[in-house]
């Protein structure tokens, strides 16, 4: 009984952390959320007697996925819409203005 | 408008694998005979490993795990590939953030520890929960620590590519003795043992931890290579 | 007790299906190249999790002979998908850092993530 | 016998482990290991196609475990004519870039060998194995290192069609592994044989869903017609060679697949007219968008899919003649659409956009080049000394013995606009005076055996089909035995 409580309240924080990783436009915060989505994804794979895949999704999505992400997102930008900060910043001026 | 199409074709793909999987039913027994058993009798039986899931992985679907063995390497090459540098633009490391003291002391002191877990699970890959992945990433989240908590830290390239290849020689030199010795690659050629034993599982114990050095080496020199993409 | 199950079971594979869901919407619809990734990376923790509740028995035990143990064999889950699980999971890793090689090296480039403006190519 | 299947994905893998280490000492060793690796297989493959006219399929297992229970390798006439035919280019690949970018910095070029060398043995995994998780493994290695050639170059775009190629190949995987996974919750088994055997039992509306999904799948990597968008991209953007393996191996072993899963694995009656619909489609949409394209290689790209979908077609018909005609024309067309590709990245070398205006006047300047180029381009058209003519023909006979006059009057019609882009080139390549500022480059002496040997080859063919066409035939017959196939796998004694 209490497994299923607790299986339902990780589905929840984890649709939710899902669907802010997708709608956040700070990508940092959404790769964090897609951190926490697979480590909410490795506790339902032990409720789901995985043991060993929930062992490697905690290592792997945790950890070495989201790393990457990070140097990626450091390497690159930080912000999703940063085009549009860059053209009222008059940064770039968009082609069709040239 | 690309959305709105986008969104209806995906409620339409929803719906009907919501209505394919309900139907398909949970926590149930969905065959009346498949492999499972086979595998689960076959593990006890024959190979004497606990843990079902690794004889799977290295004996029974072992080709599997040499394809994705393969596919590491593969993904570390082609990374290499892809953020190539000439040598000398090889410069010093982006570090994501400066480090404390205290992050600096507690890395150090976790490392250890870390690599210590990993090589755990992967010797005892066939008794309990884990294996030669889990215990390759494992220690390559070590790696990963050092190398952000410390901006001097380096792996050598030539080291992780000389455990690199060597492990996957291993692998391969072990499955090509049961080619030769039993007519099958990846054949067991040891004695079985006995079961919940820690030499027991013949070559699967031994395959594991190769497979453990390789996925630990790739996985640190991914890491490495992304690492030194300076912005 | 039945009844809850079956809430389980549509949960999970709600669950499940939604991720899968969710992650294909952010890499069709979205216009960052590493939110794309990343729905790419959720879409497949999805169907990671469909896999292994498919494999999953009521009141089962994982696959591992205990000591004291041995003989519970119609109890266990199926292994079989979680070793694949295993693979998928490994797999899904290196096509993951490959593509943000890729976003980097693009980066690079075009000094943009934005896809609508990365188009010497038609999409 | 010079050894088993299983060598032929064991070999290259243990020589890309050692790969490294040797290069390390001598660095010259990372372009030839591949090429003996290359060569051993070719050895291989040769001596077991001799092997199984005489004792019929090999069936090899891995582990010990037969094959309900294990992963096993299949070498019957079918695979064992295609995987010959994939090593083969590959070696010719390899031959053709041997001295491919020695001037410029040593390793990415070095890395290139090693990638080619995967992605060839990842494409006969594909068309070996007998199980369809194994299947899906092998795809992946096939992706990966089709995304490191892609992105070779680091100038041109090469990236965007790599990432490209990566967004497609990921969602492939994805409804791969939903379609396997559907499989197994119904039938617990996850080899084709037994898939195959036990299909019966499956829900018609579950069979329905898997193979779409399959189709999804597997479609994005045989660029079915709405899935292919990727491909004129990385045809243009991967090195010269690389586009002929594209032509020549990879999609050759998506399509094995396609029909691996329609002729055996599945029972359903409607997905040959599914094969049709989605071939004549892919056919008219490919062919007509390649009649407006301006670049040399998009063109031979659209071409390119164009014949896959003229494949699908031919699959699609059904009986023997179908699948023979289909198999004439993979053979056909990964011999013709090599040279093709390899002969034309030498007419628009160096240039940007590689427009085909570009191969302007060549004919005076790189004669061997531009006639070889001319040989390939009335072959695949059709036309009767060469060898394409055979498989057109063969196609229309077994079209009109099963009384489908529509499919032969839109295949003669289509091939007319095919017909048309060729000869434009070939205008452009003789008739059109040379423009000063392009220079052209000379072929290397390996480039040029490698693409007179082509020729050869298909001159050969063309006046001699019966060289070929015995073993196709057989390969056709293998196809068509479902039982036999199943009863060979699933009754070995090893």
């Amino acid at each position: 009984m209490i497994y299923l409580i607790l299986t339902f309240i990780l589905i929840l924080l984890m649709i939710g952390a899902a669907v802010y990783a997708i709608w956040q436009k700070d990508l940092l915060y959404a790769v964090i959320a897609s951190g926490i989505i697979s480590l909410l994804l490795s506790i339902i794979f032990l409720i789901l007697q995985a043991p060993d895949v929930a062992l490697t999704e905690a290592a792997i999505g945790v950890a070495l996925t989201t790393i990457i992400f990070i140097i990626a997102i450091r390497n690159t930008v930080r912000f999703e819409d940063e085009h549009d900060k860059k053209i009222k910043e008059n940064k770039i001026i968009k082609p069709e203005e040239q | 408008m690309k959305k709105a199409i986008i969104l209806i074709s995906l409620t339409i793909l929803g719906v009907y694998l919501i209505d394919i999987f309900t139907g398909i039913g949970f926590g149930t027994q969905h065959f009346a005979s498949g492999v499972k058993d086979a595998y689960l009798i076959g593990s006890k039986e024959t190979l004497k490993v606990s843990n079902v899931v690794t004889s799977i992985v290295v004996n029974f679907r072992g080709f599997d795990t040499l394809g994705e063995v393969t596919v590491l390497f593969l993904a570390s090459m082609a990374l290499g590939g892809i953020l190539y540098k000439k040598r000398h633009d090889v410069g010093e490391r982006s570090v994501l953030f400066p480090s404390t003291r205290i992050v600096m002391s507690g890395a150090k002191l976790l490392f250890p520890s870390i690599v210590l877990l990993g090589a755990y699970v992967f010797i005892h890959g066939h008794l309990s929960p884990g294996g030669g992945f889990q215990g390759g990433t494992i220690i390559a989240t070590g790696f990963l620590l050092m190398l952000i908590t410390y901006r001097n830290y380096s792996v050598s390239h030539n080291r992780l590519s000389y455990v690199e290849s060597f492990a996957g020689i291993l692998f391969i030199g072990l499955g090509l003795a049961g080619y030769f010795i039993n007519n099958s690659f990846l054949a067991n050629i040891f004695p079985a043992g006995k079961l919940n034993d820690l030499f027991s599982g013949g070559v699967i114990g031994i395959i594991y931890v190769a497979v453990g050095f390789k996925v630990a080496a790739e996985l640190t020199g991914i890491i490495y290579t992304v690492l030194h993409e300076k912005d | 007790m039945e009844k809850y199950l079956e809430i389980l079971n549509y949960t999970i594979y709600g669950a499940a299906i939604l991720l899968l869901l969710i992650g294909l919407y952010g890499a069709l619809t979205k216009k960052s190249l590493i939110k794309i990734v990343l729905g790419l990376s959720i879409m497949d923790s999805g169907v990671h999790l469909l896999m292994i509740s498919i494999g999953y028995l009521k009141n089962g035990t994982a696959p591992i002979f205990s000591p004291g143990h041995e003989n519970e064999l119609a109890k266990m889950v199926d292994p079989v998908p979680q070793a694949l699980v295993l693979t998928a999971i490994v797999i899904g890793f290196g096509v993951t850092a490959v593509a943000l090689a890729l976003v980097i090296r693009l980066y690079k480039h075009h000094n943009t993530l934005r896809i609508d403006e990365i188009k010497n190519l038609k999409w | 016998m010079v050894g088993t299947p299983v060598l032929f994905i064991v070999i290259p893998l243990l020589a890309a482990f050692i790969i490294p280490l040797t290069g390390m000492v001598w660095k010259n060793s990372v372009r030839i290991i591949p090429g003996l690796v290359l060569s051993y297989m070719l050895a291989l493959s040769v001596s077991l196609m001799w092997h199984i006219t005489e004792t019929g399929t090999v069936v090899e297992v891995i582990a010990g475990w037969k094959p309900p229970i294990g992963i096993n390798l299949v070498f019957s006439p079918f695979s064992g004519f295609l995987a010959t035919l994939m090593i083969f280019l590959g070696l010719l690949v390899w031959a053709y870039s041997y001295k491919f970018k020695r001037n410029v910095d040593s390793e990415p070029a070095l890395k290139y060998f090693i990638l080619l060398m995967l992605l060839v043995t990842g494409s006969v995994g594909i068309v070996l194995t007998g199980d369809i998780f194994n299947m899906f493994v092998f795809i992946e290695i096939v992706g990966i290192s089709g995304y490191g050639l892609t992105s070779f170059y680091t100038r041109r775009d090469s990236a965007e069609a790599a990432f490209k190629y990566l967004f497609m190949g990921s969602i492939a995987s994805t409804f791969l592994l939903l379609a396997i996974m559907i499989i197994y919750s119904q039938l617990g088994t996850l080899n084709i044989a037994e898939i195959a055997d036990k299909m019966p039992m499956m829900s018609n509306k579950l069979k329905v869903i898997s193979l779409i999904f399959f189709i999804l799948a597997i479609g994005i990597e045989a660029e079915i017609f709405p899935l292919n968008g990727w491909a004129p991209d990385v045809y243009t953007q991967a090195p010269g060679p690389i586009g002929a393996a594209f032509a020549g191996i990879v999609v050759k072993s998506a399509i094995y697949a396609s029909v691996r899963l329609v002729y055996t694995m599945f029972d359903l009656s409607g997905a040959l007219d599914l094969f049709i619909v989605i071939g004549l489609i892919t056919f008219i949409v490919a062919e007509t968008t390649a009649l407006r394209q301006e670049r040399l290689k998009r063109m031979l790209a659209y071409s390119s899919i164009g014949q896959m979908g003229l494949v699908m077609v031919a699959f699609g018909i059904g009986t023997k003649e179908g699948i023979f005609a289909a198999l004439f024309l993979i053979f056909n067309h990964a011999i013709i659409k090599s040279l093709l590709f390899f002969s034309g990245s030498y007419l628009v070398y160096n240039k940007k956009n590689k427009f085909i205006k570009h191969v302007n006047g060549m004919g005076k300047y790189l004669p061997i080049t531009s006639i070889l180029f001319t040989i390939g381009a009335f072959a695949i058209i059709g036309l009767p000394p060469f060898a394409g003519f055979w498989s057109k023909l063969a196609i229309l006979t077994a079209a009109a013995d099963s009384k489908m006059l529509m499919l032969i009057a839109i295949i003669l019609t289509v091939s007319i606009l095919e017909a048309v882009y060729y000869l434009r080139v070939i205008n452009r390549i003789y008739f059109f005076p040379k423009k000063k500022s392009t220079e052209a480059k000379k072929p290397t002496l390996n480039a040029l055996i490698v693409m007179i040997s082509l020729g050869i080859i298909i001159m050969v063919i063309g006046f001699y089909p019966d060289l070929i066409t015995g073993i196709i035939d057989r390969a056709a017959t293998d196809l068509m035995d479902k039982t036999g196939y199943i009863k060979d796998i699933l009754t070995i004694n090893n």
